[in-house]
């Protein structure tokens, strides 16, 4: 290690005297770069954190008093009986590029939605809670409903586009806009080659502190760590679990909750004839040893109090209302119990490898490359477990383009098993992860998953007129999943962020992180 | 153990040392920090094995390891037990409160409603909604109607529904009570099941009455005080706090745990009157004398705890591992005393802002239950189900009997999350 | 000698050719890789039908049509759009930001090539030296850069990319570039041995009993092969830029082509080929017109034609 | 120092480099927490990495990665550069110029573009680091082509093979003989040794930069490591991480590689 010192030592002195003082922009590190900063077409918690900066949701939720109120909208009142909500936009608020926003935006972004040419799952499933939107005047929108809402702000969280920056409102991921948005939010964003550049952009209804952020892609979170205590970035979204212990340790550095539902898994491609039959997906989630992945790749250590990887035996987490509390967890592997069931599915053991119909099986598994930041070496593990099981495998990386282009797709059917994460706030709907792909349905159907009994219960959660109907729904759906196993389900991995001291002001709001952005101050 | 357990929690950290003091060092030198960085004197403490579950936020186990030696496990517990209840009267009135009611909702919650509006403090609504339960809640709705009709009426007043057993010191309640009801649903004809918050509080009296019995008397009432709800007597009388009921707790001493609970009765006057012999008022009075500062609380509360880390390291003639998790109760305790003098001024949002930053700092074994409930209770009145569910789930083992909760809380994120608008899995 | 035109010719028509042919090998390449090459921009899954993101991106009329559309484009200075990396941005403008770094790090990392060169050709740089320049050289620029970005990244972070920390780079990448994979020994050892061989020759013993300098002489003859020389090492500094780039951070022109290659953005690959193509031509050209001129001279003046 | 001397060290150094990759492990060994980072001391002979598992494992994948494909490109080169000394030995103007023009128009652009366009064609199962050494080797071939023709011109071309053939000796044995095996040999042996070296750079390269980027490496696929592995994890002491043996296993790697050029250069120098 003293040579080490030595070395970058005299490393930092030759670039400290070839340098200057460097500038005061806020960096920060995010899990990956947004695939697309256009709302519409939003595939990661990263784009919808983007978002958040450079768009106004028409309403949102104080992440301090959790009041529901609006920047853009002045006051509404409802119409036709409820089932529409006539909204009085602000006066003086204007788009990036000097435009003024308008009741026209609004409705553009809610005809957008309902434009069937509008490639966009999110735009899809606001298909279902709008009907249409009528520009009464240049600042008065009316919004009508499907139905009649308790609550009908509540349905009003989506991001308005401005309708000048668009020819229909048929919109395409592949436009421009995609990657130089303009918005009505604190920030301007222009995606770089290596990150994101956020300009402050004073308006009527945002005034932030912070002249200029930087979004960087993080990659080793080791070396994320260490920058930020060298005040190389002054912050990180995601530290992993084993980094959590360095950034408390430090004065300078503050760990930040950040609320968000998300859960890890591993989808089984029932289409490789070897997988179709269901003990088989069985023994493989006895072969997993989930106590010892959680240990190895996030660094729990067995007996550990309030982990911040909790095991899930189904697609919630454990604090949700529909995680279905009489289906157990699999903290062990039980290589005895999964060999009698891959006996009993037909596959052979020769020279301690299993075979299907003579054949050695290898397993092809995929994992998004940047959750090896969040887990590092989760991939391998598994691997290894697999073959200790007695499956070959062959594992692979999927970088985020390919994720969101193959895998998200269904598109993927060279894997076996990709292992991915999945993050929710307060709406936990899995209709699109495992409804059979038709019609817009099951439009993150990773493996094209069909089972007919899937498909009921969850178009019982979609009809499902009370809360408890839903519940019913969605605790038979975890049932039925636990024995179908479509996903092996991992754990819940609770989200901590790192900021230095000298952010201030920096609340983190649940789910869309940068939702206070306007009270955030820096001086370095 | 415990002193293993503890040395592996921390990293030493070579940069502890503050510029400039936050405090006068006296304000410090009683601190039950100092107190257990004497040499020795660590040891000397641990030789309870109870501490290693009160370090595990494990309570229940606490009290019955304590047995009589020590009334801070049942002290534990009471405020726990208050606080959920508290979370649990949130949870129902945001999800069955006149305004948030649905018409398929079961008659019977009218009845949770009332006695979730007695844990809240409003016997108006209490009253109103008492005594027209009907089945299955029947008896349970009269005994509360009952005691609302007395002319004063104390939250000690509830109904005994559940029989706990007799209390004892180091003993443990009846475990056999379900106090869920299964309620039919309107129209789908299916079933809601929804819990009475009466055992909650019941408990949290058993565990007061217990601590008492452990010995507790002379310290407890001060002690409990910051954790009691609306409609209980708060006797807070200035009573010196012994080691144990201070250690691996979020007050340095006596002083600062009177500060707070002056605070709730004097306000501002309590600035003035414990700057002089408390820390953390000496420092929430640097910072807000007229208007909060957020950031000079934040600062002074890191100074604080590099302070005590230095002053830790000096007494015990070198650094410590323990010594940054012990100063870490501070970092976080700083900014609750300033959230308790935002409550007495009702500046409802930055009090939030400074608990939300407590929660943080606040982690490992600083993680502190009863603070964290209260929390999520107060956001549960917002209707905040994210928020106070994740604040719920880490601390549902402290004391036994709190899965009862998340039935509450489970209804609750159930109407709340159903009603938001559309969302994609991301 | 009488086919003296024979190598200034080939490396005009090379230097005619490459321009063309790059992008043609490429156009060729998206229609030889399985499904639509709409689909490459965008999957039908997410962008719903293929047919209008087919005419939108020009690629709805065969490989020909695509080819001369785009290459009649470039010459008016359109290089057509990012299809993934940033989708819909005009690559011309991602090129135009790159260029300048790229510039920056190859010119300097040519300077000490060029010292060296001069140095060894005029003997002012003794050949004792060799072995040590040797050595260093035969670092991999990988490794070299990778102690730069070490370097950069411990004094910068996440700044690494205002204009103090691009300066710094760029001196450390000009480092990197001008002394691994043997580009510095290449230049020395290359251009001495040229020279000496030069040196034995009987004429220029002849011109020194006349008086006449040695490099007047020699020079002629040598300038195509010392041209050759150097246009090799700069093509190998062009190469060696996109590891430099990537490993250090510059946004240059190799980094752009990196970039491109990981996203299969066609659009970014074809136009950061189509310009390492235009320098190459450049490049040739030059080697080509000092070919040329030094014939010409040579046939001129009689002086310093060996005897 | 003797010729046999230089020929001895530099097979040793590339047998050193290139055999142990035929007895490399498919994966790596399960990780054990409890040797993490380990120091050849503790952990022989390379210590282990963040999981702890051994480097030794890692060195020898990656020896696996290039050995094939890099002695594959070697030869391809040495083939060419044969060829470039036997075409200008057969004296034939015309097929010198298609040579000459051949070898400028591939020789014209910058190998590492050339490389990445071979690398964004290859779909991610067939990763491997053989289409990239052999466009590499091809690249490299013009130069190596010039230099051979380049010492068969001073050996008088045409008329050398003429005046042997005066000498009664049969065209095979002069080509193959005398101009192949005594004369191009130093020329073709060593570049042909320089490509081995430069595809082996090359892949660290590329790896290297796949693995700062969280991409998949082109060259080999995720289940194996590279020698950029090795490189990226030293890369990590600069931040106070204890990987400084992988630091220093890779650059003596790397330094292996180019000490078996070296010497081999030296060995096959004419004399």
């Amino acid at each position: 290690m003293m040579q080490n010192h030595k070395l970058l030592l005299s490393l930092s002195v030759v670039v400290g005297t070839l340098a200057l003082s460097t500038g005061s922009t806020l960096n920060f590190y995010e899990e990956s770069l947004p695939s697309s900063m256009n709302p519409m077409f939003a595939q990661s918690m990263v784009d919808n954190r983007v978002h958040e900066l450079v768009f106004d949701r028409l309403y949102y939720f104080d992440p301090i008093t959790n009041e529901l109120t609006s920047r853009v909208v002045e006051r509404w009142e409802l119409a036709d009986g409820g089932k529409a909500v006539k909204l009085f936009v602000k006066k003086g608020i204007r788009w990036q590029d000097g435009e003024a926003l308008g009741a026209d935006d609004v409705c553009f972004t809610i005809n957008a939605m309902l434009d069937e040419g509008t490639p966009s799952p999110i735009a899809e499933k606001q298909r279902a809670v709008f009907s249409g939107c009528e520009v009464e005047s240049k600042d008065t929108a009316v919004v009508q409903f499907t139905q009649i809402f308790h609550n009908p702000l509540n349905q009003l969280g989506f991001y308005v586009l401005p309708e000048h920056k668009f020819e229909s409102t048929a919109i395409q991921p592949d436009d421009a806009f995609s990657n130089r948005p303009e918005g009505t939010g604190a920030y301007s964003g222009s995606m770089g080659r290596r990150g994101v550049t956020f300009g402050a952009k004073k308006n009527a209804h945002h005034e932030p502190r912070i002249g200029q952020l930087s979004l960087q892609e993080g990659g080793d979170p080791l070396v994320q760590v260490r920058t930020l205590l060298n005040n190389g970035v002054q912050g990180i979204v995601a530290v992993p679990p084993p980094y959590r212990a360095d950034v408390s340790a430090s004065d300078e550095l503050s760990l930040k909750s950040y609320d968000l539902r998300s859960w890890w898994f591993v989808a089984v491609n029932q289409d490789k004839p070897y997988l179709k039959d269901k003990r088989v997906r069985q023994a493989l989630n006895l072969i997993l040893d989930r106590t010892d992945l959680r240990e190895k790749s996030i660094g729990v250590k067995p007996g550990e109090q309030n982990s911040p990887c909790e095991f899930i035996s189904g697609p919630f987490v454990q604090t949700s209302p529909y995680y279905n509390r009489s289906i157990d967890v699999q903290p062990r592997s039980d290589l005895e119990q999964a060999f009698v069931l891959l006996e009993q599915a037909g596959l052979t053991q020769t020279g301690g490898r299993w075979h299907y119909k003579g054949q050695p099986i290898t397993l092809r598994i995929g994992m998004k490359a940047p959750l090896n930041n969040e887990a590092p070496d989760l991939l391998s593990q598994i691997g290894n477990q697999l073959s200790a099981g007695g499956f070959d495998r062959q594992e692979f990386r999927i970088t985020v383009d390919d994720w969101n282009r193959q895998v998200l797709t269904g598109e993927a059917e060279d894997y076996d098993m990709v292992v991915g994460k999945w993050s929710f706030g307060l709406v936990e709907d899995v209709n699109p992860l495992f409804h059979t792909r038709n019609g817009g349905r099951g439009a993150l159907n990773i493996f094209n998953y069909t089972n007919p009994q899937v498909d009921a219960l969850l178009a019982q959660y979609q009809s499902a007129k009370t809360d408890t109907q839903a519940r019913d729904a969605y605790h038979k759906l975890h049932e039925k999943l636990d024995d179908e196993l479509p996903y092996l389900f991992l754990w819940k991995l609770d989200t901590k962020s790192a900021w230095r001291t000298e952010v201030r002001g920096n609340t983190i709001a649940p789910y869309y992180y940068w939702t206070a952005v306007d009270n955030w101050k820096y001086s370095p | 153990m415990l002193l293993l357990a503890l040395s592996c929690t921390g990293a030493e950290d070579a940069e502890n040392t503050p510029a400039t003091e936050a405090v006068p060092s006296a304000l410090i030198e009683d601190s039950w920090m100092l107190q257990v960085a004497q040499p020795g004197k660590l040891d000397e403490v641990l030789a309870q094995k109870a501490w290693g579950e009160v370090f595990e936020r494990r309570y229940s186990g606490a009290a019955m390891t304590f047995g009589t030696e020590s009334a801070r496990g049942h002290a534990e517990a009471a405020a726990i037990y208050r606080q959920a209840a508290l979370l649990q009267a949130n949870a129902i009135l945001s999800t069955f409160a006149s305004d948030q009611r649905r018409d398929t909702d079961p008659a019977q919650v009218i009845y949770l409603v009332g006695v979730a509006s007695v844990i809240t403090g409003d016997l108006d609504t209490a009253k109103a909604s008492l005594g027209q339960g009907g089945e299955q809640v029947g008896d349970a709705d009269a005994a509360w109607a009952q005691v609302l009709t007395a002319e004063t009426f104390s939250l000690r007043d509830a109904p005994p529904l559940f029989s706990l057993g007799e209390v004892a010191a180091g003993g443990t309640p009846n475990a056999e009570l379900d106090p869920t009801y299964r309620l039919p649903e309107a129209e789908s004809g299916l079933v809601v099941e929804v819990a009475d918050p009466t055992l909650t509080l019941q408990l949290a009296f058993w565990h007061e009455d217990a601590a008492r019995a452990a010995g507790g008397e002379p310290w407890l009432d001060a002690w409990l005080a910051p954790w009691r709800l609306p409609l209980e007597s708060v006797d807070a009388e200035a009573t010196e706090q012994p080691l144990d009921a201070l250690f691996l707790g979020v007050w340095t001493g006596t002083a600062d745990l009177d500060f707070v609970n002056a605070l709730a009765t004097d306000g501002d006057a309590a600035l003035d009157a414990y700057a002089a012999t408390s820390p953390y008022a000496a420092i929430v009075k640097a910072c807000a004398a007229d208007e909060v500062d957020l950031d000079c609380l934040l600062d002074q509360s890191v100074a604080l705890g590099a302070q005590l880390e230095a002053a830790m390291e000096t007494a015990y003639g070198s650094q410590h591992a323990d010594h940054r998790t012990f100063a870490s109760f501070a970092r976080a305790g700083v900014l609750r005393a300033g959230a308790r003098l935002c409550d007495a001024r009702g500046e409802e949002r930055v009090a939030a802002i400074l608990r939300l930053n407590a929660r943080d700092r606040g982690t490992g074994p600083a993680t502190d239950p009863k603070f964290q409930l209260a929390l999520a209770a107060w956001d549960a009145s917002n209707r905040n189900a994210l928020r106070s569910t994740e604040l719920f789930h880490p601390n549902r083992a402290s004391v036994d009997g709190l899965d009862v909760v998340q039935v509450s809380l489970d209804t609750f994120s159930l109407r709340v999350g159903r009603e938001t608008g559309a969302g994609l899995p991301q | 000698m009488n086919s003296w035109w024979i190598r200034p010719l080939v490396r005009l028509v090379a230097a005619a050719l490459l321009p063309v042919a790059v992008p043609g090998i490429l156009t060729a390449l998206i229609w030889a890789l399985p499904g639509d090459p709409a689909s490459i921009i965008c999957p039908p899954a997410i962008c719903g039908g293929t047919e209008e993101l087919a005419e939108k991106w020009n690629l709805h009329q065969g490989p020909w049509h695509f080819f001369s559309t785009w290459m009649k484009a470039a010459l008016s200075g359109d290089l057509g759009n990012s299809w993934r990396m940033q989708p819909g941005v005009p690559v011309v403008e991602l090129i135009a930001e790159s260029v300048p770094w790229t510039a920056a790090l190859v010119t300097m990392a040519f300077i000490p090539l060029v010292l060296g060169a001069t140095g060894a050709a005029s003997r002012w740089l003794s050949d004792k030296l060799d072995p040590l320049i040797r050595l260093v050289g035969l670092t991999p620029s990988v490794v070299l850069a990778l102690l730069a970005a070490a370097a950069v990244t411990i004094h910068y972070g996440a700044n690494a990319y205002d204009d103090d920390a691009m300066r710094v780079k760029i001196l450390l990448g000009a480092l990197t570039l001008g002394l691994a994979d043997a580009a510095l020994s290449g230049a020395v050892t290359g251009v001495r041995g040229l020279m000496e061989e030069e040196r034995k020759q009987r004429y220029v013993q002849i011109a020194i009993l006349r008086g006449e300098s040695v490099l007047s002489n020699t020079l002629p003859n040598v300038l195509p092969a010392i041209a050759g020389q150097m246009r090799a090492r700069l093509l190998h500094l062009l190469s060696g830029a996109v590891i430099v780039e990537v490993v250090i951070r510059i946004d240059g022109l190799g980094d752009l082509l990196w970039q491109g290659t990981l996203t299969q953005d066609f659009g970014v690959v074809l136009a950061s080929a189509f310009a390492f193509a235009i320098l190459s031509a450049v490049l040739l050209l030059g080697q080509a017109l000092v070919e040329i001129g030094v014939a010409l001279h040579v046939r001129r003046s009689p002086k310093g034609v060996p005897a | 120092m003797s010729r046999w001397y230089w020929t001895g060290l530099g097979l040793a150094a590339m047998g050193c480099v290139l055999i142990p990759g035929f007895f490399a492990p498919e994966h790596l060994s399960p990780s054990d927490l409890s040797m993490a980072y380990s120091s050849p001391g503790a952990a022989p002979p390379f210590g282990t990495d963040s999981m702890g598992r051994p480097l030794l494992e890692y060195a020898l994948q990656g020896s696996r990665v290039i050995a094939l494909p890099s002695i594959v490109a070697g030869l391809v080169v040495m083939f060419f550069a044969v060829i470039g000394g036997l075409i200008a030995c057969t004296g034939s103007h015309r097929l010198e110029a298609i040579t000459r023009a051949f070898g400028e128009l591939l020789g014209a652009l910058p190998r590492m573009v050339v490389v990445l366009i071979v690398a964004l064609l290859m779909p991610p199962e067939d990763r491997s680091l053989y289409p990239i050494a052999i466009s590499w080797a091809l690249l490299a071939a013009p130069g190596a082509m010039d230099e051979a023709s380049a010492v068969a011109a001073r050996l008088g071309g045409a008329r050398f093979v003429e005046a042997l053939r005066a000498h009664g000796f049969s065209r095979f044995r002069i080509y193959l003989w005398h101009i192949v095996g005594l004369n191009l040999r130093p020329v073709v042996a060593r570049q042909g040794m320089e490509t081995l070296m430069q595809v082996v750079f090359l892949e660290i390269a590329l790896s290297y930069l796949a693995l700062q980027d969280t991409q998949p490496s082109f060259t080999h696929g995720d289940s194996e490591m590279s020698w950029a592995d090795l490189l990226y994890m030293g890369y990590q002491a600069f931040l106070e991480v204890p990987t400084w043996h992988a630091m220093q296993l890779g650059i003596g790697l790397v330094a292996l590689v180019a000490l078996a050029t070296v010497c081999v250069g030296r060995a096959v120098r004419p004399r």
